[in-house]
């Protein structure tokens, strides 16, 4: 996982350019924010990076065989599971009861979901499922983890709290992640690198690295406040802002 | 507990209904063969159930009926899944399915009674009937199984067939249910036609037609409304069986 | 409610709409088999019976058309076994049994070394339709033959005679009951096959009428009624019509194989003399059916529709 | 492109294996009367095809079968989804879809004869035994539906019956589907089945009956292989309406 | 339209307290902005104001009759209809074709969907079906407008554009609006009143005025920051921020 290669991805849809020449060179175990319009190719991005879809052109290097979580953009819960079973479902083949419970439970605590367990998805609110998915993508023993707006639905408080315990899970155990985001924030208390991509045919607008450590981020720091205004001057024409 | 006992109001009401056509037909047609009355027919329903070898013949039907039924579920089910799955099963199995579908009975009648007797004969007769009917229910839900789902057991590599069990299988089930529901009591009724056919001994379709040889309209009604409780019986218990199952709705 | 009693409708309108030149059309009905063949002369001749009268002829396959038919009252004459006869009359179908003409057609055949009824002994004998005619009269014989049916030997049924002779030329049965005139496609197809029994000749032995009256011509009652002559005359016409196919096998094999039912001239040709057909009047051969109509009801009283029929039944020419 | 060659080549695999074991089985059996050889029954078929009436006879027989069966259709389509929605509706017509169900044909085909003819009575038949498992599909197919859908469609106030038309509908139409596609070929073999017992003129069940009135084996499989190609052609018609009213997925 | 009053409603799945005693008046075409933790029964308020859901205890007055638009949490588009089909569904029984077309256009061209009016949903990213949601949501002609989560999936220039042209229509259109958010800005830029709930069982924890016209407003105007920070410190724990 030394070095990770998406080399001149094309993808098009029907006619419908997407993902033109794009590239993206990524070292060591890091933590990737993406940012960019609605409907720019990012679920597209992350579904080549996962393998659902292959590239009209160019290829990825570096995820061959590897372990991957995958948040999707939307919760993706077995609706006759219930949120405990859905996460299980994942992980039987994986690992022994005992220790399934111990993860299950640690992961649901995380998400404040552990007191609807028993709950089947169409029982549960739109950020619980998003919480559910979450938790799913989380406990998964994965080499890379892809996020699809994982934060979308969740009410502040919680969503810095996940931003939070992600952080720490993190420096326990090191791990790729790719992230979506429209949050500007949890781009910025997150991301090691930063991309914004373009308006389709899609390719990298800007990149910018993020060298603050994570334990001394917050939206009052200056220099995350400096990134903040250079992300935002890159979209146009914002008003009231 | 009130709209249930509302719907079975209408059903009674509709089940009068129903009984009261019958017998204001019969009394303008006025004829017992063609169409007997009720309390006619119900004098011979009373003394078709009293007959020393009903329990039997009921029994055997229903046997036959329940072993076709499963055999050809349970294929349907394994091959319909497969088939759904990997596409050269499917082409593999299509004209097989294809021939079941729409070879007539009276034309492997013969050959099933001489390589299975008249025993198991109306049960290939039956499976030649819902075995298609399972299958390309079942086909038919794996076609709309939701592909995000399977998308996200494969990222998360799930077994391929815990995926099967745990996702095909489930999504599947309300077309399958679609299918149960109506092949149990189809299934019913070509065994009956089947025993005729294949001139099984004690069994619902030696009463009815021996009461049709005779002319007996009136029991061959009493045989038809023994055919139709029984069949209300299976669904009823598939029913129950499905709001088992789906308890997360 | 205009379907409701087609018989009884159809009587009023002719009631109402009798004229001398009004066209008449009439019905006739018989089951494919030696019955059709009995009435091939007229199937081929169409005797007239009057320049306003109509005819229609037809052979039918399935047993269940033509008690509609009869039921409904669409035909109005109609060769048909004569305990369905019986049934109908019992039921309250207006129709009257005016002749019987055939006069059983059942054969016990096999590869077996059978040549007495004793042989029959622990052996499987297959037949078609239980509780059938042919089934009755079997078990019939073989209780006064001192033979117990459902114990000294095994009896398998199937439900059509093509599956029996199917099966019996296949070698897969080895002793059957076979009607006529599929004993003889039976004896075509498969040299090996012998006939055992001739069950009309037992009967005779056991009863002292000379056979048993399987199938008879009826007449609907408002035919009788109304045209009597047109009665009359049809009696005459089936009469020389039997009369002529039992001295022309070989022209009736070729007449009915014309009428493209699924029976070859020479096969008709060889069954005929063994289908016993013969004209006798009812009247004559009253107490030869009542025997038979006897012989079924003892065994089941619902196969004649449960009880024997009156005088009124037969037709007095 | 490529695909679709291969699936077409495990299909010709899957008949070529069938008639090589069809060619097998009948050199063990070794009687024409209870297993024709392939060679002998291509022979027949060829006759039978050159026959004067054969196209009528099966013009006929489809004629019958697709009347019956988009009656069946339609009655189901509107009942179906009328007892869907309006539950009195569902209770009203329970009983008589039961009865519908579980009716041997057996049972009524002496009083079908004496009130409809030889005609007409294939296609009650036919109806006898699709109707319900249309029907039971659309029932499956209603309690399938997205609710989340219909909210949304009355809180904008769409008007009943485009929200039957244009949600219920579409929703039923793969449950429809699944229904249809056995229902057509079954729907043949029942009308064929029928056509013997009412005896037809010109049509397939009078041909399938002739054969076997003949012994002739071989031309009785010949005209269960034209009704296999008839439902077959059934089959991919249904197939490339579903791609077409599928545009979306 | 003078008055709604939700009054002390009750609501509760299986046992589960969602909704206790809720009480809300409100006077006017006001834009209420409603926040609160995910799961609290935001959602579940919305549909009991649309009538989708009969409260326990309690009703809701001054909304009987009254024609309502609402824009659920997930986008709930018909998946064999096109974009503009699925729009055209709730059009049809209420306008001339022309008219529809007009409206229709006018909506699609708001959110940039215009493009893909012939798209079917699954061809659509995450954004897009929200947006197409939206834009049903604006083209029926109602008296009140429920909208749950309306900016979520949407990038950062495409929400203030659209908050933007919101802020527009109902200038010109004025209505009852009712939207959940979880977001801060959206929820200051727009509302007229905040209401932030608490945790279940639910209940109005805070109620804000935000009595700055509309075309006043920006992320920068110290009323507004103000009105953030009162927000914020609501919430509890929140680290980094
Ligand atoms: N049909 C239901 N059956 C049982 N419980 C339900 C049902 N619908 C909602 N709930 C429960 O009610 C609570 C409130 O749900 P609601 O959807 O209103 O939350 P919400 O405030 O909209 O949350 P979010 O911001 O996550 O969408 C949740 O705990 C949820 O589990
Ligand atoms: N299966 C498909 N067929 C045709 N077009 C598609 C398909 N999937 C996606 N697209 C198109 O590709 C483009 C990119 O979609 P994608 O889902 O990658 O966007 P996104 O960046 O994730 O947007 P969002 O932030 O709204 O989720 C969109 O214009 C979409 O319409
Ligand atoms: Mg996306
Ligand atoms: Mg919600």
């Amino acid at each position: 996982m030394a070095f990770i290669k998406i080399d001149n991805i094309y993808k098009s849809y029907k006619g419908l350019k997407v993902l033109e020449n794009f590239t993206m060179h990524i070292e060591g175990k890091k933590i990737i924010a993406i940012l960019g319009p609605s409907g720019c190719g990012k679920t597209t991005l992350l579904n080549i990076l996962a393998g659902i879809i292959q590239p009209d052109k160019g290829k990825v290097i570096g995820l061959e065989n590897k372990k991957i979580s995958y948040l999707f953009q939307e919760p993706r819960l077995i609706k006759w599971k219930t949120v405990w079973e859905n996460i299980d479902f994942i992980l039987k083949d994986k690992m022994a009861m005992k220790e399934r419970e111990k993860v299950i439970t640690k992961y649901l605590k995380m998400v404040n979901l552990m007191e609807f367990r028993n709950y089947y998805p169409n029982k549960l609110s739109g950020g619980m499922k998003q919480r559910a998915a979450i938790a799913r993508a989380f406990a998964y023993p994965s080499d890379v983890l892809l996020m699809d707006e994982p934060f979308k639905s969740l009410d502040f408080e919680l969503k810095f709290k996940l931003i939070d315990c992600f952080i720490k899970l993190w420096e326990v155990d090191k791990r790729l992640v790719f992230f979506v985001t429209h949050d500007i924030h949890a781009a910025l208390l997150l991301g090691h690198d930063i991309y914004v991509l373009s308006e389709k045919p899609t390719n990298v607008k800007l990149r910018m690295v993020n060298e603050i450590p994570h334990r001394e981020r917050s939206l009052k720091n200056k220099y995350i406040l400096e990134l903040e205004k250079k992300i935002i001057d890159n979209f146009e024409e914002i008003t009231h802002v | 507990m009130n709209s249930i006992l509302k719907d079975r109001l209408y059903l009674l009401i509709s089940i009068a209904v129903l009984i009261m056509l019958w017998k204001f037909l019969s009394l303008i047609i006025d004829s017992e063969i063609m169409l007997p009355s009720p309390e006619k027919t119900l004098i011979e329903l009373i003394s078709i159930i009293k007959q020393k070898t009903f329990l039997r013949a009921v029994f055997n039907t229903i046997f036959r009926s329940l072993t076709g039924f499963f055999i050809s579920l349970i294929l349907a089910v394994i091959i319909g899944i497969l088939s759904g799955i990997f596409k050269p099963v499917h082409y593999i199995f299509k004209p097989i399915v294809g021939i079941i579908k729409s070879t007539p009975s009276i034309a492997i009648i013969l050959l099933s009674l001489i390589w299975l007797g008249s025993e198991y004969t109306p049960i290939l007769v039956g499976f030649l009937i819902i075995f298609p009917i399972l299958y390309s229910n079942i086909i038919e839900g794996i076609r709309n199984v939701d592909e995000d789902l399977i998308e996200m057991a494969n990222i998360y590599k799930v077994k391929k067939w815990r995926i099967i069990k745990e996702i095909y299988f489930p999504s599947i089930l309300s077309y399958l249910m679609a299918g149960a529901v109506t092949c149990l009591g189809l299934n019913l009724k070509v065994v009956i036609a089947a025993e005729v056919l294949s001139q099984s001994v004690v069994s619902i379709g030696e009463g009815l037609q021996f009461e049709k040889y005779n002319l007996n309209t009136a029991g061959v009604f009493s045989w038809v409304i023994i055919a139709v409780i029984i069949s209300a019986i299976f669904d009823y218990s598939l029913l129950k069986l499905q709001n088992r199952i789906e308890k997360w709705k | 409610s205009e379907n409701t009693k087609p018989a009884e409708e159809k009587q009023e309108k002719n009631v109402v709409d009798e004229k001398e030149n009004e066209k008449i059309t009439l019905k006739v009905a018989a089951p494919s088999g030696p019955t059709t063949v009995s009435l091939i002369k007229m199937f081929k001749d169409k005797p007239s019976f009057g320049d306003n009268i109509e005819v229609i002829y037809e052979s039918i396959k399935s047993p269940d058309l033509l008690a509609a038919k009869i039921i409904s009252g669409e035909v109005d004459f109609a060769v048909v076994p004569t305990n369905l006869a019986a049934k109908l009359y019992n039921k309250g179908v207006p129709y009257k049994l005016a002749a019987p003409t055939i006069w059983g057609v059942l054969y016990v055949a096999g590869t077996e070394n059978v040549e007495k009824w004793n042989d029959l002994k622990n052996k499987e004998v297959v037949t078609i339709g239980r509780g059938l005619t042919p089934d009755i009269l079997f078990r019939y014989l073989l209780s006064k033959n001192g033979l117990n049916p459902d114990e000294d030997l095994k009896l398998n049924y199937l439900s059509s005679p093509q599956e029996l002779a199917q099966t019996m030329i296949a070698g897969k049965n080895t002793i059957g009951i076979i009607p006529e005139p599929m004993l003889t496609t039976v004896l075509m197809k498969n040299k090996d096959i012998k006939i055992y029994i001739d069950m009309q000749k037992e009967w005779k032995k056991l009863t002292g009428y000379e056979s048993y009256p399987q199938s008879s011509l009826i007449i609907k009652n408002e035919v009788l009624e109304k045209y009597p002559k047109v009665v009359d005359k049809f009696l005459t016409e089936y009469e020389n019509s039997i009369k002529w196919v039992n001295d022309n096998p070989d022209k009736a094999g070729t007449y009915v194989e014309d009428l493209n039912i699924g029976l070859n001239a020479k096969i008709v040709e060889k069954a005929i003399p063994r289908s016993n057909i013969k004209y006798v009047d009812a009247s004559n051969a009253k107490s030869a059916i009542r025997e038979y109509l006897k012989v079924l009801f003892d065994f089941s009283p619902e196969s004649i529709g449960g009880k024997l029929p009156e005088d009124e039944f037969y037709f007095e020419r």
